[in-house]
């Protein structure tokens, strides 16, 4: 029976429903908990006039700060300046999509980035295909039918860096329409047909993954290695089952603590030196051999106590 | 003076409505006073101007009998369209032409085939929401553009004119000229003859596939201007705003009383059923209602409005002698 | 009293039923005996059809009892009142149009059944049994929407006659039939009435209710006035019964056919789809003609034509020797005017007001502003001259009684100052008092100078109103006549093609 | 031995689809020769099984001249409840327990609000869209479940059965009795009747009332089952799965020449109409259109199809003379 907490801090999720956005949601939260702040969580549902309005309720409901995981980061931003005026600290995740540490631009005090503006992530993955692919191959993509950022710049950085290794062939790249798991099955199912010569898939995330290997399992044809990216929860059976070859953990827990962390420091009116920047939450990659080691996120954000 | 309250039954059919928003505000007033802070009524005006001015352009074409489901897309093609221009001209100038444009072009494709050629106006319009959500797309390779508003567009999407949020001005003028030409004009008389009879309006001597065809250059028209309101509310032209708008949009119209059958409708009914889906919102997100709740509670209060209409038509013993129609 | 007379012997006691202003019936009674023909006689808007609804189960009254063979009993619901044999053929057509015409009679009873589900050769066969009672050989299998008018009536009586009735509720069945398909159905109810059926009657043909029922119920404004067996009725008892004020009989107008220049002129004109090909005719300034033939010969579709609403592979219409454009607007602007044979479906708007409908026809450049106070004005003045009995310019059109419905669209007419107006089926189901107004009206319009061309299926209209007779047979002119030189049996005659 | 073609004017409304498929088809053998190989078929009728059950329920729906929303949110629904059924009883008890809960809670609530009560079924059916889809995320608290499906649901909604895809087994199935239904038992033709003149069927003495709500438990049932083949194909329960869904079966229901105004419409035409999106989405990935063409591309054709329709009505001379209606 605690009393009611004074200082509350806003999250704004792009959507929810999203096991991967929901653990640095939850991360954020447990760890806000546990300083003794609130947490008001408000979801845009991925409509960007929601997002608009979810921080006109933040204002409304005078948030000390905001955590804001932007679905538009230049639409958005009339709204956090607003939030700034009315004396709210805004703290952003992905807010910039470029792979700097610099910190982050106005009304944002400070940022935490995913891998997918990272090029290490770019890099990696080539990389595990030169370990699992050394001859070489037919590389397919598998993207978001529609336009996120972040997402966006990863498949590019990942096709420049293909691009700087001879041995492989971008295929192209085919659209998951509807973000889910039908949505990856149904562009992979697809691709077969066109593309008859894969070698193997690297997909967005893992639903879309799930989704290809649904495909390839349907064809009854299992020689194409399944690169998938996010380690959404759903997917870890399927790398322990080897369906899926591999997956980079994006460590959102990790993200969510030090959005939390970089919220508190500047409750706290810590010294700037301290928080003045982005922090980029490294990805962690894991296969059938190793992730046994791997940690569920649930897991992680029960010991934040 | 007395002042005599209308019978139960020849109430207009959003009364049930404006009844479940008045019950909400009580309710949010008593639970969170934060609700009636001057900023937080500003807000839900300003988030629901867009709606509203949407369901306008939308209360014409369901009014002949049609739906327009292209409303989302084409809000966003006009901002796009708006970037663009802003390069060019000047912003006035810029606004103006959009404006024009998206009105010609969707209004004129969905018009010509639907109002001219008859085609069935749910199908058209899905396929015209497809297509400028793609142009859309491929324009901007999927990117925002910022766009420096100036105080013009921001005004009209976002800012005060006076004490007044501009949005809501917006919809002032649009909603007072739409309840003016529905009401008292020689077309908007030919609205709801084409919607309630279409072989009688023919006889009449109305030209029922030019006025059907002006619905869609009107829902375009306010397509386009709402477009212009979102670029001033973002500061930016997103080529995903608007999706899946269209929905709550014609959902707003039919709370409102709107039949989909055409015919029967207002204005008024179009602006109180938006105002209302607008206020639920804003008043779950006020309490704090997690987002998968507020799903459930917007399902239901949608159901309890309605039954509220027919509560109030059952109460007046009127519903036994619609069963006609 | 036998036992088979008293189980379908029928008593409304005290029936009141309200819709918003108006009070539709107040403490109406009505008693019915098993084998007779009950006439309900009233005019437009007295309450007859209401009555005959609550009896259906259709609408639930707000006062009064309904008594089956001494024991009261509840209709919530048009299967409540089935089950006590009430069937009812409505007044307006209610078909499911894009259905078939066997499928349409046994709606909601098919009990022709197979192995394989619903037996369709058997439900065509057993509808054509019926249908052939009425007299009609149609495809059993052809949608309901693409028969004429008074065919779909005919299924319509079909589908009641299809069920298992003790109590027949007839609302105008033969206001759109022609005389030969009004004798089946008589034959038929006659029939009935043999069986011990109760048969109750609506139509506003005083020739009809006198030729076949056995006993009267007079209805007016909502009100129970008398009742009385077919002994003490004549055509003077029913009239001082159902109004007021006693319709005056106008004499025949002189006029001189070939006297006046041409106003309206048809030259070769073809449907389309091949309703009527050929037709040539002109219509003179203050002259009245009358337009004959059977149901199905084309006429609606010719005067539709006339008015813009159809099209045409070939021919000309020319007012005043200018010729007049193809769609409905332009026919309008060069002043050809029409008021279409179905009310419900083709002319009036029913959610919009008696203004807004008064007014259709009046158009401006489109974004002008109405002046209320203008139309207003002209209102009055349309429902002074016609009296139209409304609560007020902006009473919904559906409020009004037939009658007054049908003087609106007139009204609207008339208001685009037309050089010729066409009526089709005008006075189909308006009242005799309306009608004799309607004639009256249609008289001093042509004394005044405006042509008229009236389609009518009563033959007795058409010489009682025109001043020459054109006759149609099957999609082409047979006859030209002038009233005063010809009789019935030559239009007869001429309607039915024999030369 | 002599065979008649139909006239132009008694062909059903789906052939201007049927052609175009059968254009698109031509196309793609030309331009795409794998496009014809036995696997990518087997690809296009598998992945069209769930739009075209689900487009089956919603047949009876728009027949009614109502519509049904709900049918994708109920889709995830289903599979949610099917991954809690799994554990508690053996697999082929659980997808039987599903389907009935689903149909009887869903169709329940939509069949008693829309059917009995009679209110607008676009508001109430958006309303249950909401309702459903928040309930998945609660129960899941949004994240998908991993079901072993074992070999009946595989084959239900992915497997072969003997040689054939089980989900074209399961459309076959439903399609067959529901054309049985509508043409040849008394609640199928009162599904007609209700739609064509609801107050002609009443007064026939139809439960008018009760027709509709079994249409909506119908539209229930199906989105039941094709929640169960939803797991199949995915070996998983999502809350998200069918978002927006709607949309592309009522589209592909009108395509088929159903009308939303209802009476008229043949499952026929819904297989077709929903065959035919299907189609036109494989093909474009197969041609390597990007996914912003696709959406321009897909519009283009729907127009198409209802352009198409109404030629063959032009030609045939009937259009005109229909006017009336
Ligand atoms: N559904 C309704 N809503 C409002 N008023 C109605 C309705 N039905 C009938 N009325 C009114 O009730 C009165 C009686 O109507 P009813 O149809 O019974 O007359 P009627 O005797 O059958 O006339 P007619 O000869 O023209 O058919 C009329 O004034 C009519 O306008
Ligand atoms: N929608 C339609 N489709 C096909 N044929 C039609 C249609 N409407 C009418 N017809 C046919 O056209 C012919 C003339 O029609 P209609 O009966 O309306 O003429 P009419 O002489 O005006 O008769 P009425 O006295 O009933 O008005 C008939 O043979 C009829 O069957
Ligand atoms: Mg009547
Ligand atoms: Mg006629």
């Amino acid at each position: 029976a605690t009393a009611a907490p004074k200082i509350t801090v806003g999250f704004s999720y792009p959507i929810e429903a999203n096991s991967y956005l929901k653990a640095i949601g939850t991360g954020a939260q447990k760890t806000l908990a546990k300083a003794g702040y609130g947490f008001y969580p408000l979801d845009a549902q991925l409509d960007g006039n929601k997002q608009i309005s979810d921080i006109e309720a933040m204002i409304t409901k005078k948030v000390s700060a905001m955590i804001v995981y932007p679905l538009d980061s230049k639409g958005l931003k009339p709204a956090m300046k607003k939030a700034k005026a009315a004396g709210i600290k805004v703290i952003t995740m992905n807010y910039t999509v470029k792979d700097s540490k610099k910190r982050p631009a106005k009304p944002s005090l400070a940022q935490v980035q995913d891998a997918f503006p990272q090029r290490a992530l770019a890099k990696a993955k080539v990389k595990y295909l030169n370990k699992v692919l050394p001859k070489g191959g037919n590389i397919l993509y598998v993207g978001l039918g529609f336009p996120v950022y972040a997402l966006e710049a990863h498949a590019n950085m990942f096709k420049e860096e293909l691009a700087k290794d001879s041995k492989y062939t971008y295929l192209g790249r085919v659209d998951n329409m509807s973000d889910d798991i039908e949505g990856g099955r149904q562009a992979v199912e697809q691709a077969l047909i066109r593309y008859p010569n894969i070698d193997a898939i690297v997909a967005y995330n893992d639903p879309t993954a799930l989704g290809a290997y649904a495909a390839i399992a349907a064809r009854g044809k299992i020689d194409i290695l399944i690169v998938g990216n996010q380690m959404q929860p759903e997917a870890v059976t399927s790398i322990t089952k080897g369906e899926i070859d591999g997956s980079w953990d994006f460590n959102p827990v990790e993200s969510g603590i030090s959005l939390a962390e970089l919220t508190i420091s500047i409750l706290k009116k810590e010294p700037k030196a301290n928080w003045s920047k982005t922090i980029q939450t490294p990805a962690k990659f894991y296969d059938a051999s190793t992730i046994d080691a791997f940690v569920p996120w649930t897991t992680r954000t029960n010991k934040i106590k | 003076m007395k002042f005599k309250l209308p019978s139960l039954s020849t109430m207009p059919p959003w009364i049930g409505v404006l009844v479940l928003e008045i019950i909400l505000l009580i309710v949010m007033a008593i639970t969170q006073p934060v609700f009636f802070s001057g900023s937080n009524l500003s807000n839900i005006i300003r988030s629901s101007a867009i709606p509203i001015v949407l369901g306008i352009g939308m209360t014409y074409t369901i009014l002949t009998a049609g739906i327009d489901l292209s409303v989302g897309s084409v809000l966003a093609f006009s901002g796009i369209l708006l970037s663009g221009m802003v390069e060019l001209m000047p912003r006035y100038v810029a606004v103006v032409v959009t404006i024009a444009l998206v009105t010609l072009i969707v209004g004129g494709i969905n018009g010509t085939l639907i109002g001219r050629l008859g085609l069935n106006s749910f199908v058209i319009t899905l396929g015209t929401l497809g297509i400028f959500r793609g142009i859309s797309y491929l324009v901007t390779n999927g990117t925002t553009r910022s766009i420096d508003t100036g105080p013009l567009i921001n005004k009209i999407g976002d800012g005060n004119i006076g004490p007044v949020p501009g949005p809501m001005i917006v919809v002032i003028i649009l909603a007072g000229i739409s309840i003016y030409v529905l009401r008292s004009t020689y077309f908007g008389r030919d609205v709801y003859a084409v919607g309630g009879n279409e072989f009688a309006a023919k006889l009449a001597g109305i030209y029922t596939g030019r006025v059907k065809m002006n619905a869609y250059m009107i829902s375009a028209f306010c397509a386009g201007i709402a477009g212009i309101m979102q670029v001033g509310r973002l500061s930016a032209a997103s080529p995903t705003a608007g999706v899946g708008l269209e929905l709550t949009v014609v959902a707003g119209v039919l709370l409102g009383g709107t039949r989909l059958s055409g015919g029967v409708g207002s204005i008024w009914g179009t602006v109180i059923g938006l105002l209302f889906l607008q206020t639920v919102s804003n008043s779950l997100t006020i309490q704090g209602v997690s987002s998968y709740w507020q799903q459930v509670v917007t399902g239901v209060l949608l159901g309890a409005a309605v039954l509220f209409d027919r509560i109030r038509l059952e109460l007046s013993g009127r519903a036994k002698s619609k069963e006609k129609k | 009293m036998a036992l088979n007379t008293l189980t379908s012997d029928v008593e409304m006691r005290q029936i009141s039923k309200r819709f918003d202003a108006v009070q539709a019936l107040e403490n109406v009674n009505l008693e019915l005996r098993a084998g007779e023909v009950h006439t309900i006689a009233g005019e437009n808007g007295s309450g007859k059809s209401t009555l005959l609804k609550i009896l259906g189960g259709v609408i639930r009254p707000n006062k009064g009892k309904i008594f089956i063979a001494g024991q009261e009993r509840e209709f919530n619901s048009v299967r409540d009142a089935m089950k006590f044999g009430v069937t009812m053929v409505s007044q307006e057509l209610s078909l499911v149009p894009n259905l078939g015409i066997a499928e349409n009679v046994f709606i909601g009873h098919n009990q022709s059944k197979n192995k394989f589900g619903i037996d369709w050769k058997e439900t065509d066969r057993r509808a054509l049994e019926i249908l052939k009672r009425l007299n009609i050989s149609v495809d059993p299998r052809r949608e309901v929407s693409t028969l004429p008018q008074h065919e779909q009536q005919l299924v319509e009586i079909a589908r009641a006659l299809s069920f298992d009735t003790r109590v027949l509720l007839l609302d105008e069945p033969t206001s759109s039939l022609a005389p030969n398909e009004v004798e089946a159905l008589f034959k038929v109810v006659k029939q009935l009435r043999e069986d011990g059926v109760a048969v109750v009657l609506i139509t506003h043909r005083m020739s009809e209710m006198l030729e076949i029922s056995d006993r009267f119920t007079v209805l007016r404004d909502g009100k129970f006035i008398d009742t009385s067996d077919r002994a003490g009725v004549n055509e003077n008892w029913l009239i001082d019964r159902m109004v007021l004020n006693k319709p005056k009989q106008s004499a025949h107008r002189n006029f001189q056919v070939s006297a006046r220049r041409a106003v309206l002129e048809v030259k070769g004109l073809t449907d389309r789809a091949g309703a009527y090909s050929d037709i040539s005719f002109e219509v003179g300034e203050g002259e009245i003609v009358g337009l004959a033939g059977l149901a199905g010969a084309g006429r609606t579709e010719l005067v539709e034509t006339l008015a813009g609403i159809r099209q045409r592979s070939a021919g000309k219409v020319f007012i005043n020797s200018a010729e007049v454009g193809t769609n409905s607007r332009t026919a309008l602007k060069s002043g050809i005017a029409l008021v279409p044979d179905d009310r419900r479906e083709k002319s009036t708007i029913h959610e919009m007001s008696v203004r807004d409908n008064l007014m259709l026809s009046q158009h401006k450049f489109e974004v002008r502003h109405r002046s209320k106070k203008a139309e207003e004005k002209i209102i009055k003045s349309w429902v002074e001259k016609f009296s139209i009995k409304l609560s007020g310019p902006d009473a919904p059109i559906k409020s009004l009684s037939g009658g007054n419905q049908q003087k609106v669209v007139i009204a609207r007419c008339l208001q685009t100052n037309p050089k010729v107006l066409i009526l089709d089926e005008a006075t189909r189901g308006v009242d005799l008092g309306a009608k004799a107004e309607i004639y009256e009206i249609l008289r001093n319009l042509a004394d005044a100078g405006l042509s008229i061309l009236v389609v009518s299926s009563e033959i007795s209209e058409i010489f009682e109103i025109s001043d020459r007779i054109l006759v149609m047979h099957a999609g082409e002119l047979s006859a030209n006549l002038d009233r005063s030189k010809t009789n019935e049996a030559e239009v007869v005659a001429a309607a039915i093609g024999a030369k």
